[in-house]
C-alpha cells in the first residue's frame, strides 16, 4: 500500500477548510446563513451514530470495553496535566486553566469524522464502535475540568454539581451519538440500508460543507492569535503531538487494529469545540471565550486536520510494522 | 380604550440561560413574554456563532412593581457571573389588565 | 412473505421517533435550528408528490376516481361523528370539539410517508396514485368543521367563509403535492430520474430527519397530556383504530390492493398536524390549541406510526387473505 | 438636526396575521415597517414552534395621531378573538417628516 | 441598586451596512450592541428576500451625550444616499456606568 | 439525435419555477424558511466549482483562454450599450440605467446551471471549464457600470473605487465558483468521488427546489411588471435574444463546441440576480431595486429557463451544422 501524505493535504475536506480560512481573510462576504451550521453538526453527530451502530451488529461487547477504558483514562490524564502546565508555566487563572483543559481533554467530532474519511479514502479498515469512543470521551474531561475549577475557587455561588453533570450527559453530541448508535444497531444492517442514500454515501460531502464554514469561523478567529499569546499557540500545537502519540499508544495496547489506534490517537489530540464551549459558557462563565475558542478552533483543529491526522498514522504504520 | 402605562422590561443573556431566566419571570410575576433571537457584543466579547454561543432578547410587559421585582432578582442572581444586560423602558398598552400580575407581592 | 411486526417497531424512521422523545423527556438541548422543520416538510411534501406523478404516467384516472371518493367520503363522515362524540359525551365546547374533528378528519403526511416505507421495506407494492388521495383528503374535513363551528357559534364576526376556502385549497401542502405530481406527470420517469437522487433515494433518510424532530415537539407536549384529560386520551388512541379499520375496508371495497388499502386505512385513521393547526389557528382563533395539538401529534402521530399501520396492514392481510 | 418625539407602535402577533395586519398599518397611515420573527407565550399558550406557529414582532414609527388611530382600530378588530398583543412608546426621531402620514384623518 | 436613565439607540439599516454602522458606533463610544436580524418596508421598497437584501436592527445602550453624537454622526454621514431608520428612546438600567463611554467627549 | 424543444419547458426544473409562479398567483402560503435559499444557493454554487475543476484536470489552459477572453469582452460590451439604450430611448436616469445594465453584462448561476442541465438531459457534450467562464463573467459589467454612475455623477460622496472592487472580486460567488475550481483540480477525479454523492447526483434535485424558490420570489415581482413599464419589459425580453446570438456566435469562433456555445450565448443572455443586486445596493444605493430585480428575476430569468436556452441551442445546432 503506497501512501503519500499529500493526499490528505489535498483531500476536498482540507481544502474546504483552508477556502474558509482563505475567504474571511480576504474580508468576503460568504457566510453560512444562521441554523445552518448546527444542521451540519446534527447531521454529522447522527450520521456517525447510526454508521458505527449498523456496523456494531453482532460484535462482542468485550471487544471494545478495553479501548473504551483506555480512551476514558488518556482524558482523564489529559485534563490533569494540561491543567497543571496552563496554570503553573501558563500562568492562566483557575478558570481560565479548567476551561482549557476541559477541552483538551475532551474531543472533536469534526475531526473525528475527518479521520475516518482519512482512513477509508486509503483503504484503511477501522473498526466499527469507534463511534463509540468517541461519544464517552466526550463528557469525562468536561466534568473534571469544571470539578477543578469549583474546588479551587471560593466563590459561594457555585451551581450545584448533579444537575450539571446532567445537563452534559444529555447534550445533543451525547444523545446524537448514543441515540444513533442504538438506532443503528437495533435496526441493524438492514434498516440502514434504507437510510444510507442520505447518512452514508454523501457525508464526506456534508462534512466538505461543515469544514468550510468552520474555516470561515476559524478565519475569524485568527485575529484573535495575537490576544491568546505564544504561550498558549504552541501549547496548541504541542500538545496534540504527545497526546496523538499517546492515543496510538493506548489504541495498541489495548487491542485496537493500525486503523483504530490512528483514531484513538487523533481523539486524543483532539479538542472539542462543541460540547466544551457549551458546557463551559454554562459552567464557567468567568472563563474567557476567547482562550479555549482561539485554541481549540483556530489553531488545534486545522493543525490536526492537516498535519495531526497523517502524523499519528504514520506513527500507527512504523507501530503496527507495515 | 384608553392607553395606560406599563413597564418593558427587556433582558439580553445567553441562549444557555432562557430556560432558567422564563422560569424566573413567570415566578415573579409576567403572565406572558417574547424572546428572540439576536447576536451580540459586550464586555463579555461577541456573542455571534454557534461557537460562541448566541444571545436572546426577552421582552415582558408587567405593572411597575413586578418591574421592579423582576430587575433586582436578575440582578442579584446573574449579575455578577453571567453577561446579562436588562433595562426598562415605560410603554403605553391598551388592555392593562392582562398585564397586571396576579400575584401578591411577598 | 414472512411478516414481523416488531421490525416496523425497530425501523431507523420509528427508533429516531423515539429518540426525540427520548432526548426531550430527559431534557436534552438537542434541537433543530429555526426553519429546518419547515424545510424538512416541504421536502417530503414535494417528494411524494413528484414520486407519485411520475409514476402516474399512462395510468387510466377511472382507477383512482373511486378510491378517492371513498376516501373523501370517509373524511366527511370522520368529521361529522368526531364532532359529535367530543360534543356529547367529551363535553367539549363548539370550536374545540370542531377543531378537533378537523383535524382526525384530515390527514398527516408524515404517517402517509410512514406507512409508504413500511410497505416498501416489506416489498408490498402499492398504487402510484396514493400521493393524490393523501392531497385531496387533507382539505374535505378541514372546511367541513370550520363550517360547524360558525354555523353553531352566535358571533357577529366571523370571517367570511369563501376566502378561508380559498385559503385552504392554496395551503403548502396541496401545492406542494398536486404541484409535485403535476410535474412528475409532466416531465415523466425519464424526468424524474434526473431529480431521482435528492427526491428518492435519501427520502426515508429525511423522514428519519423529520420523525426525530417530531419527537422532540411531541416530548415537550407530552407535559400537556394531563391538562388533556383523559377522555381525549383514549379517544385519540380508539378513534384511529376504527378510522383505520373502516379505512382498509374502503380501500378493499374501492378496488385498491393489499398496500393500497393499508395506506387508506393509514389516513383514514392519521390525524393533521401541519395543515390543520395552521387552519384552525387563522379560522377558529377560539379553539384552545393545547387540546389539537397533544391529540393529534402527541398521541395519534405515534401511535399509528409504531403501532397502528402494522395493525392496518395486518387486518389488510387477513382481508385479502394472504 | 434636533430629536422630534415620535410614536413606536409595537404588535405582536400570530404569524399568519401579518400580511393583515401590514395592510391595516397601511391604510391607517404608517409609511414604513420593520418586521421580526419571534417566539412567545402568554394567555394564549405557546407559540414556539412550526406546529404551535410562531409570532411576529411588527413595529412602526408614526405619529401621535396615526399611533392613536392604529391601536384603536386593532383593538376594536382583532382584540375579541386574537393572541394580540399592542403597545406604544415614545422614540426620538431626526427626521420627522418621513414618519408623518400623508393622508388626512378622516 | 437604583435604575439610572440612559439612551437606547435604535438603527435600522440594510445588512451591507452591519460592519460598518457597528465600526462607528464603537468608535464613537458604545461599549456594546445587539444585533437582530429583521426585514421591513419603507420609502426605499421592500427588503425582505434574499435577492431585495434584508435589514438589520442594531441597539446600543450609551449615556445621552454618547446618543447624540451617534445621532448626528450616522444621520451626517448615511442619511443622503442610504435606507436607514434611527431613533432613541430612554430606557432605565441597573449598572449605567457599564454603558458610559470610556473615551472623551471630542 | 432528435430534439425535441418541448422536453426543455416539461423539464422538472422549468416546471418547479413555473409552480413557484402560480402558488404566488393563487396566493399560496407557500414559503421557504429563511436561510434556506442562501443555502441552496451556496451549494450550486460551490457545486458548479468543484464540479468543473475536477474535469480540469490534465486541460491545457490554453484551451480556455481565448473563451473567456471572449466572454470577458462580450459583458463589456452589453454593459455599454444597454447603458446607452436605456438612457437614450429608455429616458432612466443615470443610477438606473447603470445598475439595470451592471446586471444585464454580468451572468446568472441559475441560468447557467439551467443550461447544463439542459444539455445534460440531451446527452450534448461541453467543455469542463465553463464554470470558470461563469466566475470570470460575473464581476467586469458589475464595476464597469459603477464606474459609468459615479464618473456621470457630480455627488461628492463617492465611495471610493478600489474597497469596493475587492468587494467584488471576493464575493461569495466568485470564491465560491474559484475556490470549488481550485478544490475539485487540486483533490482531483478521486477526490471529488468521494464528495460526489452529494455535490454530483442530487444536483439537478437541489437545482429544483431553487427554482421553485425562485418561482416563488419572481411571483410576487410580476406585480411590480406595471411599474417597471412596457420599455423595461420589452427590453428584457429583446436584449437577451441579441446577447445569447451573439455569446452562441463568440463561442463558435472562439473554438467552443456546439454545448459549450449554448452555454456562452446563455451566459451572454443572462442577467445576475444575485451578484449584481447585493452590488448595487452597496453601490448606488440611489437606483430603484424594483427596476433591476422585476426585469433581471422577473422577466429575463424565466424567458431564459423556458425560451431561451433551446432557443441558443437551436442556434448553435445550425451554426455547428447538426
Ligand atoms: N451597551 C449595550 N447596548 C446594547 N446591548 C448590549 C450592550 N452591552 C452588551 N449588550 C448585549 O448584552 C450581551 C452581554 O453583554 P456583556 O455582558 O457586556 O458581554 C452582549 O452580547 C450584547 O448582546
Ligand atoms: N406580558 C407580555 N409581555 C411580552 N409579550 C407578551 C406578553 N403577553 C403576551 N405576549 C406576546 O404576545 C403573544 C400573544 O399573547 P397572548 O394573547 O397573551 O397569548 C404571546 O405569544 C407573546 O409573544
Ligand atoms: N415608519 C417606520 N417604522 C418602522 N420602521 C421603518 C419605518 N420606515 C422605515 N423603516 C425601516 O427602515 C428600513 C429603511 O427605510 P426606508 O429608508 O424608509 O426604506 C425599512 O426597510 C424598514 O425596515
Ligand atoms: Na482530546
Ligand atoms: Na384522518
Ligand atoms: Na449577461
Amino acid at each position: 500500500m503506497d501512501y503519500n501524505p499529500l493526499a490528505s493535504l489535498l483531500s476536498p475536506m482540507t481544502l474546504a477548510f483552508l477556502l474558509g480560512v482563505a475567504a474571511t481573510l480576504v474580508r468576503s462576504d460568504l457566510k453560512f446563513p444562521d441554523g445552518v451550521p448546527m444542521a451540519l453538526t446534527i447531521y454529522l453527530l447522527f450520521a456517525i451514530g447510526l454508521k458505527g451502530g449498523a456496523k456494531l451488529h453482532g460484535i462482542d461487547p468485550a471487544d471494545f470495553l478495553v479501548p473504551m477504558l483506555a480512551g476514558i483514562v488518556l482524558c482523564v490524564l489529559i485534563c490533569l496535566w494540561t491543567f497543571g502546565i496552563l496554570r503553573r508555566f501558563g500562568r492562566f487563572g483557575v478558570a481560565d486553566a479548567a476551561a482549557l483543559a476541559g477541552h483538551f481533554g475532551s474531543v472533536s467530532a469534526a475531526t473525528f469524522a475527518a479521520s475516518l474519511a482519512f482512513l477509508d479514502s486509503l483503504g484503511v479498515p477501522f473498526e466499527p464502535f469507534l463511534p463509540a469512543l468517541l461519544a464517552v470521551m466526550e463528557v469525562p474531561a468536561i466534568v473534571l475540568a469544571i470539578y477543578l475549577a469549583h474546588r479551587q475557587s471560593e466563590g459561594n455561588r457555585q451551581r450545584p454539581f448533579l444537575p450539571l453533570l446532567g445537563e452534559l450527559l444529555t447534550g445533543k453530541s451525547v444523545i446524537l451519538l448514543l441515540g444513533g448508535m442504538a438506532i443503528g444497531m437495533a435496526s441493524g444492517p438492514q434498516g440502514f440500508t434504507q437510510i444510507a442514500p442520505l447518512f452514508d454515501a454523501p457525508f464526506r460531502g456534508f462534512l466538505t460543507l461543515f469544514l468550510l464554514e468552520a474555516g470561515l469561523v476559524t478565519g475569524r478567529r485568527l485575529a484573535d492569535l495575537r490576544s491568546a499569546g505564544w504561550f498558549l499557540t504552541v501549547f496548541s500545537l504541542a500538545m496534540p503531538v504527545l497526546h496523538g502519540g499517546l492515543g496510538v499508544l493506548a489504541g495498541y495496547w489495548s487491542g485496537l487494529g493500525m486503523g483504530g489506534a490512528t483514531v484513538l490517537g487523533t481523539l486524543a489530540a483532539s479538542a472539542s469545540y462543541i460540547a466544551a464551549p457549551a458546557a463551559m459558557r454554562v459552567a464557567l462563565p468567568q472563563a474567557n471565550p476567547s482562550f479555549y475558542l482561539t485554541a481549540a478552533l483556530a489553531i488545534t483543529f486545522p493543525f490536526n486536520v492537516a498535519v495531526g491526522i497523517p502524523l499519528y498514522y504514520a506513527f500507527s504504520r512504523s507501530l503496527f510494522g507495515v | 380604550m384608553k392607553p395606560v402605562p406599563m413597564q418593558l422590561v427587556t433582558i439580553i443573556a445567553a441562549q444557555e440561560l432562557e430556560d432558567r431566566l422564563l422560569h424566573e419571570i413567570k415566578t415573579l410575576g409576567a403572565r406572558g413574554y417574547t424572546v428572540a433571537q439576536v447576536r451580540g457584543h459586550g464586555l463579555h466579547g461577541f456573542r455571534a456563532s454557534e461557537y460562541e454561543g448566541e444571545n436572546v432578547r426577552i421582552e415582558t410587559i408587567v405593572d411597575g412593581r413586578t418591574a421592579e421585582r423582576i430587575q433586582q432578582e436578575i440582578a442579584h442572581r446573574y449579575f455578577n457571573e453571567w453577561a446579562i444586560v436588562l433595562y426598562a423602558t415605560q410603554v403605553n398598552v391598551l388592555r392593562p389588565d392582562r398585564f397586571v400580575s396576579e400575584e401578591p407581592v411577598t
